[in-house]
């Protein structure tokens, strides 16, 4: 009963980032994607993981489609961000069929060489949140520092590049 | 604070060339003024401001007035020997002579340090047609900028030295100065129903049968 | 698989099932599982449609009231069609799309604004049987639906092409963004002291009173109580409302990102912005003031969507009576009492959240020992803190002349 | 500490919301339409013309056309035409009466220099302030008989006022029957000379009156 | 984002500006705030040069509401021009007569009696009242109060102006003050309306100053913006609480001792930072010193005229010459300079206008802050276009 949902969600999902891949209007692009994202969510939806959908919508339509934006409006100089789309020649489409032919593979391996048998019932055990928890605090918990820690060195790394020398504004002292 | 005498004797003990005469102000407030030469008015006016005795620091007031050219018929007694070989009549002779007219500036000075009263300055322009420049006062008292951008706005008067010399209030492609005496009003207005005088005349130039004529009595 | 209505409670806590489980029984048995969702959509949306009609309506006359004046009192009785005749005039106003507008973006801005701050009720507990959804991460839930908005913002002031809107636009995300933080830190403890994140399990967590009087409500602990203070503050900065509304506000250039919106679209602005400010007071109710729990014992005769209904009402006129004091943030001064300000309490207050876990077990003196650590916690930093916030700003005392 | 101004000024909106129920001095609305606002005695509007009685306007106006009000009026909003003719007013004696008398209702600031120049009493100021017209023009500017109102209506909206004009207006109708008298004494006696010409800015000399109508 | 395609007004020759930002990175944004701004107190312009936030020019635009009141002065008698001057500064119509009034005593030397002095005092501190309070309310509502410290202003100046109308007639348009003394002799009940009135105003101040002056987000938003300086204010020509504001001690009724000032204790509050929260404490301080001034007027109101037998209200003739008569208005020091030719008319009728002149200085603080700030300051500055305009 669910299949047919599922084939519509897959579609919205390669729509949106085919289309967005090919409009000229780079906003209208990075919406798409937001687009996709959220459709993404669903699918963990689908799978019974709440948590990793949330957390999905929360973190990439919440925060990473405002940097996205952001880094369009900021480094298009022109009024309105048409990106100069270069006519097709050959050569590209040869280097773009053997790009997405290689990728294809690869996925196609993985998924026939996984041993995870898609169980026939489309819900799969409900995994709670808190073992969610205990699982990350647990065994995995070096790794969840591990990736904070570098999220944070990242971030301080790009506040120091990216912050020109202000110069002491009038705007505060008493 | 000295009187206007003493002032303009200790001015020209400073600056002995300047040209300073006082004008007498008849009216009981007794308020006397300097009448100032273009050429020395500003170094004046930087004395008046940092001299230790003086100190006026506050520019309060700046006018522009109007003097239009005066038609000026003074009789004379002439004793005309008389052609019949009578005894010489005395008779009076009217000669008309027109007196230039001017653009005049006036400035109050005020003490705030010292706290006493208005030195009144005058500047005259040498005519009210063509020579019509005076030094600006703006860089000596800043409260000087906007008042004086008015009196050139609604006078006409060119201030030498201003910073920033732009009509203030009227449009910046206004042609006239309607503050001068000679100024005649434009014709292009609203007609407003005032029952009578001139506005009622022009209003009958303007509108030939207009709706509001004040009607007669009803008998 | 519709939570049947259970029996055992008193009446006027099931009656709203019981009416829903008759309704449901008349239709064949396909069409239930869509009906019964039905239904709480449209209740949901019929009650908080109506309460945002009478808010408009509560703030203009509570506005009025501390100005001394009546406030709108022509329209109906004392006022009260007044949100109708808005609404009617909102219609009827001319919808104007500047020329040069990104058509698609422009139209679908408002529309995006509204279905996500209408999203965020789908998980209040409204009652004890009165949940839309249960769902195990339903607090993650609501502040992703929160977190989107600022998509709809970005696209209202990116699609009016005008330079100012756009302008405009970027301040409203710079606010809704660095305002986001505190708001996620300020519910953590609640998560943490509960265990869990539906909400349902919150609230029970904060049921029972001990000597039937003192509930067990987070807001009545230190922590819950800075935890609530920040929570409000985000609150207002997210849904725009008075010390923080800057982007309409008049000193700002232009009306900000709603500039190019007029006649339906623009009430379609405050409509989503009055259900946001529903929303976080919703949540901020289930997070700290114990959702439907009543305040003592002997008060649970009143059922319980009462009472979230009165501390929802409470936090409204709050809001209202915030807008009619205090005055407006300048943007510098906005952002720096988020940053260095509300993030830094809340990250003390997980602190003082963790010590109260841990320290669950003291009973007797070691209680009263357990209270002061926490007030210290959460006091001492606040007071550091605010004399640092306001170091160059103090009321002044003025000598007089000599003379 | 941070935040206590604040709950002070929230302290001060909560005191003004309830105080607006009970204290009067917190609910200062007046609900126009329904509630009339009650006018102070000296409160003025545009000037009206004072006439002895309400049963013939024309013939009791007190104004005798001096055009006094006429120059002084700051925006010149004030017409009159003297009368060819005289008529006797209110004392008896022939005055001229204004022919035309207008005022331009769209000019007039309601300044009242018009009523303290006015020697004779003859213009006060009114208090009606619903006078909204449609036409731009003719109605704003108000004829004699619009503006002529009696004595009694002046009795009416300014009580104190009107009671001191009627005491001095009957008591130069006095002074200037003494006089009459005096000099119809003097007359009858020797041939004086003739009688010494009336200053245009004394009051005009009245023969005895019947007193004012109530 | 170029230079938005709004055509850049005439300004010839360079004006005052001081660079703020010596490098110029990104496009300047000329913005015109008015004439119909919601906060710019009336149809006022300002011309504001952007640079992202911060404003680099800031030109200010007059001339909106100009009806040359000094040329209609100059075409009707003295008397006639009494009613004009209630049009100046709509705010302060009592103020405005009494400047006049003294600037043609001081031309004919007139004469006025004691209680008429002692009324336009009790008038002016009542103006000053009205002025102040209406000010903090407007400039509150410029920080974004939403109205409701305007509202308490305005409720008290409703009870301000009834009592002038009650006395002169007209709530606004008072026309109250002539040459040699006032028109209306205060009845026995409208003092002690007045007395009442004062009373009361010490209570509805301390309720303002608790809603307002320890306001953490209001003394942020005012503290430090717009200072300045008292060298830059005397030189400018700012006067009144704006003057004081940066610590001068400049005060009128103390400097000249006009009308029956000297009579009174009352002191004069002095800021030191000169920035818009002074000018803002130093108005309440000064609405303090008016409730002192008017109760001891109220008390010791002489008997006797009004109005000085002798003065001529029609066929008013000053002879030659010319006069400067100033007192202190709520805005500043406001004059009139009257040169009189013998006639009926007045030769030349100047207005020196406290509001225009305090103008001066308005770019001079507004540089370097924000679009928020200059709004304020332009509050604080408190100007009205009646009287900037004239």
């Amino acid at each position: 009963m669910m299949i047919p949902a599922l084939l519509l969600i897959a579609f919205v999902i390669l729509a949106s980032a085919g289309v967005a891949m090919v409009l000229r209007n780079l906003i209208h692009s990075a919406l798409l994607l937001v687009l996709s994202w959220t459709g993404i969510a669903a699918f963990y939806l689908w799978a019974g993981a709440e948590f990793v959908a949330f957390a999905q919508i929360l973190v990439y339509a919440g925060g990473i489609s405002m940097v996205v934006l952001f880094a369009v409006l900021l480094t298009r100089p022109a009024r309105d961000a048409e990106l100069p789309v270069t006519p097709p020649t050959v050569l590209r489409i040869a280097a773009g069929l053997m790009a997405s032919a290689m990728v294809g593979s690869i996925t196609v391996m993985a998924v026939l060489t996984s041993h995870l048998v898609a169980p026939a019932s489309a819900r799969a055990p409900g995994l709670t949140v808190k073992d969610l928890g205990a699982l990350l605090a647990g065994p995995h918990a070096a790794a969840l520092l591990l990736v904070g820690v570098i999220l944070t060195v990242a971030l301080l790394g790009a506040i120091i590049i990216a912050a020109p020398e202000p110069a002491p504004r009038p705007e505060d002292q008493p | 604070m000295d009187t206007v005498e003493q002032l303009r004797d200790r001015l020209l003990a400073r600056f002995p060339g300047a040209g300073i005469t006082v004008v007498a102000n008849p009216s009981p407030a007794a308020q006397h003024s300097l009448l100032l030469t273009a050429a020395t008015a500003r170094d004046l006016a930087l004395f008046l401001r940092d001299e230790p005795g003086l100190q006026f620091d506050q520019c309060s007031n700046v006018t522009g007035v109007d003097w239009p050219d005066k038609e000026i018929v003074d009789t004379t007694k002439v004793t005309l020997p008389d052609p019949a070989g009578g005894p010489p009549k005395v008779v009076e002779q009217k000669s008309k002579r027109v007196e230039p007219g001017c653009l005049e500036v006036v400035y109050h000075l005020y003490s705030i340090a010292l706290r006493h009263g208005p030195v009144i300055l005058r500047l005259r322009t040498a005519n009210r047609t063509d020579s019509v420049t005076l030094p600006s006062l703006t860089p000596v008292w800043r409260s000087c900028e906007f008042q004086e951008r008015e009196v050139f706005d609604l006078f006409g008067v060119v201030f030498a030295g201003h910073p920033d010399l732009r009509r203030i209030l009227m449009w910046d492609g206004y042609q006239d100065h309607p503050m001068r005496r000679d100024y005649v009003e434009p014709d292009s207005y609203e007609w407003e129903p005032t029952p009578h005088g001139e506005v009622l005349a022009k209003a009958r130039q303007h509108y030939p049968a207009p709706a509001a004529a004040p009607e007669a009595p009803k008998p | 698989m519709i939570a049947v209505a259970p029996t055992s409670d008193r009446f006027l806590e099931v009656a709203p099932l019981q009416l829903r489980d008759w309704f449901i029984g008349l239709l064949p048995q396909s069409l239930r599982w869509i009906t019964s969702g039905l239904i709480t959509v449209v209740a949901i949306l019929a009650v908080f449609g109506l309460l945002f009609a009478y808010l408009t309506l509560a703030e203009r006359k509570i506005l009025g009231r501390v100005q001394n004046r009546p406030g709108p009192n022509r329209t109906g009785w004392f006022g009260l069609l007044q949100p109708f005749a808005d609404g009617v005039k909102a219609l009827t106003k001319e919808d104007v799309v500047p020329r040069d507008a990104d058509q698609v973006l422009h139209y679908l801005a408002p529309v995006v604004l509204v279905a996500l701050s209408l999203l965020g009720f789908a998980v209040l507990p409204f009652g004890r049987h009165l949940v839309p959804v249960e769902l195990d991460a339903a607090v993650l839930y609501f502040f992703a639906a929160g977190a989107a908005t600022e998509l709809a913002v970005f696209m209202a002031g990116w699609a009016s092409r005008n330079k100012y809107s756009l302008l405009a636009a970027m301040r409203a995300l710079a606010q809704l963004i660095s305002y986001e933080l505190p708001l996620l830190l300020s519910f953590v403890p609640v998560v943490m002291l509960a265990g869990t994140l539906s909400t349902t399990e919150i609230v029970t967590a904060q049921g029972g009173w001990t000597g039937g009087w003192i509930p067990h409500w987070y807001v009545l602990t230190p922590w819950g109580f800075a935890g609530f203070v920040i929570f409000m503050i985000a609150a207002l900065a997210e849904s725009n409302r008075s010390p923080f509304d800057l982007p309409e506000a008049e000193s700002e250039l232009i009306a900000g990102h709603l500039t190019e919106y007029s006649g339906f679209k623009y009430a379609l602005f405050f409509m989503a912005e009055y259900f946001g400010m529903c929303a976080l007071s919703g949540m901020a109710v289930t997070l700290f003031l114990g959702g439907w729990q009543a305040p003592c014992a002997w008060l649970e005769f009143i059922p319980s969507y009462a009472w979230f209904a009165g501390k929802l009402l409470v936090l409204l006129l709050g809001f209202m009576w915030i807008r009619a004091t205090l005055p407006r943030l300048r943007m510098d001064q906005l952002t720096r009492l988020a940053w260095k300000f509300l993030v830094p309490l809340a990250l003390i207050n997980l602190g003082t959240a963790a010590f109260w876990s841990l320290t669950a077990g003291w009973t007797g003196p070691l209680q009263l020992v357990r209270w002061a650590v926490a007030l210290a916690l959460v006091v001492t930093p606040f007071v550091v803190m605010g004399r640092r916030l306001t170091a160059g700003v103090a009321p002044r005392t003025y000598r007089y002349a000599a003379s | 500490m941070l935040g206590t101004g604040l709950i002070k000024g929230l302290a001060v909106t909560a005191k003004n919301l309830v105080g607006s129920y009970h204290d009067p001095a917190r609910y200062t609305t007046l609900e126009y339409p329904e509630v009339k606002p009650k006018l102070p005695e000296a409160y003025r509007n545009f000037p009206f013309l004072v006439t002895e009685n309400a049963t013939d306007p024309m013939g009791t106006l007190r104004c005798v056309a001096c055009q006094i009000c006429e120059k002084e009026c700051p925006p010149q909003c004030i017409y009159i035409e003297k009368s060819k003719d005289k008529k006797p007013d209110a004392a008896g004696k022939p005055q001229i009466y204004p022919a035309v008398f207008a005022i331009d209702t769209s000019v007039c600031m309601s300044c009242q220099i018009c009523v303290e120049v006015c020697p004779f009493d003859a213009i006060k100021m009114d208090q009606e302030y619903e006078i909204a017209t449609t036409d731009r023009f003719g109605a704003l500017l108000l004829n004699r008989e619009q503006l002529a109102k009696p004595n009694s209506y002046y009795h009416q909206i300014h009580p104190t006022e009107a009671v001191e004009v009627d005491a001095r207006l009957a008591e130069e109708r006095r002074a200037a029957e003494e006089k009459a008298k005096a000099a119809a004494a003097a007359k009858s006696a020797p041939k004086s000379a003739a009688p010494a010409p009336k200053p245009p800015a004394a009051p005009s000399a009245e023969a005895p009156k019947p007193p004012p109508a109530a | 984002m170029s230079v938005s395609d709004l055509t850049p007004l005439s300004a010839p020759g360079g004006s005052t500006v001081r660079a703020v930002h010596d490098e110029f990175h990104g496009d300047l944004l000329e913005v015109s705030m008015g004439p119909h701004h919601p906060s710019t107190h009336g149809v006022f312009r300002m011309i504001v040069t952007l640079d992202g936030e911060t404003i680099v020019k800031l030109k200010p635009v007059f001339g909106y509401l100009h009806r040359n009141h000094e040329k209609l002065g100059e075409n009707t008698t003295y008397l006639a021009s009494m009613p004009y001057t209630d049009r100046l500064d709509y705010l302060n119509s009592m103020t405005n007569n009494w400047a006049y009034a003294v600037a043609v005593e001081k031309l004919a030397g007139l004469a006025v009696p004691e209680r008429a002095e002692y009324v336009r005092v009790i008038l002016a501190e009542l103006t000053r009242l009205l002025n102040h309070s209406c000010l903090a309310g407007f400039l509150m509502q410029d920080c974004g109060c939403s109205g409701t410290p305007l509202m308490y202003a305005f409720r008290e100046r409703e009870k301000i102006l009834d009592l002038f109308e009650s006395l002169s007639g007209s709530r606004m348009m008072c026309n109250y003050q002539r040459f040699g003394g006032c028109r209306v002799d205060p009845s026995a009940d409208w003092l002690a309306g007045a007395q009442r009135l004062t009373d009361g105003y010490g209570a509805f101040l301390d309720e303002f100053e608790a809603l307002l002056t320890g306001n953490e987000i209001l003394m942020a938003r005012t503290q430090g913006v717009g200072r300045l300086s008292s060298a830059l204010a005397i030189s400018a020509g700012v006067t009144g609480p704006a003057l004081r504001a940066t610590g001068v001690a400049h005060d009128l009724r103390k400097v000249d001792g006009y009308g029956v000032y000297p009579r009174f204790d009352f002191r004069v509050p002095l800021g030191d930072h000169g920035d818009t929260y002074d000018r803002y404490m130093i108005r309440i301080l000064e609405m303090r010193e008016s409730l002192k001034i008017l109760s001891q007027a109220l008390a010791g109101l002489p008997g006797g005229p009004i109005m000085d037998p002798k003065a001529k209200l029609r066929g008013f003739r000053p002879k030659a010459g010319e006069a400067y008569g100033r007192i202190e208005g709520p805005k500043g020091e406001i004059g009139f300079y009257l040169i009189s030719d013998g006639s009926a008319n007045p030769y030349r009728y100047r207005v020196r206008p406290p509001s225009f002149i305090n103008l001066t200085i308005l770019e001079d603080m507004c540089l370097g802050r924000t679009v928020a700030d200059a709004v304020i300051i332009l509050g604080s500055v408190d100007i009205v276009l009646g009287e900037v305009d004239r």
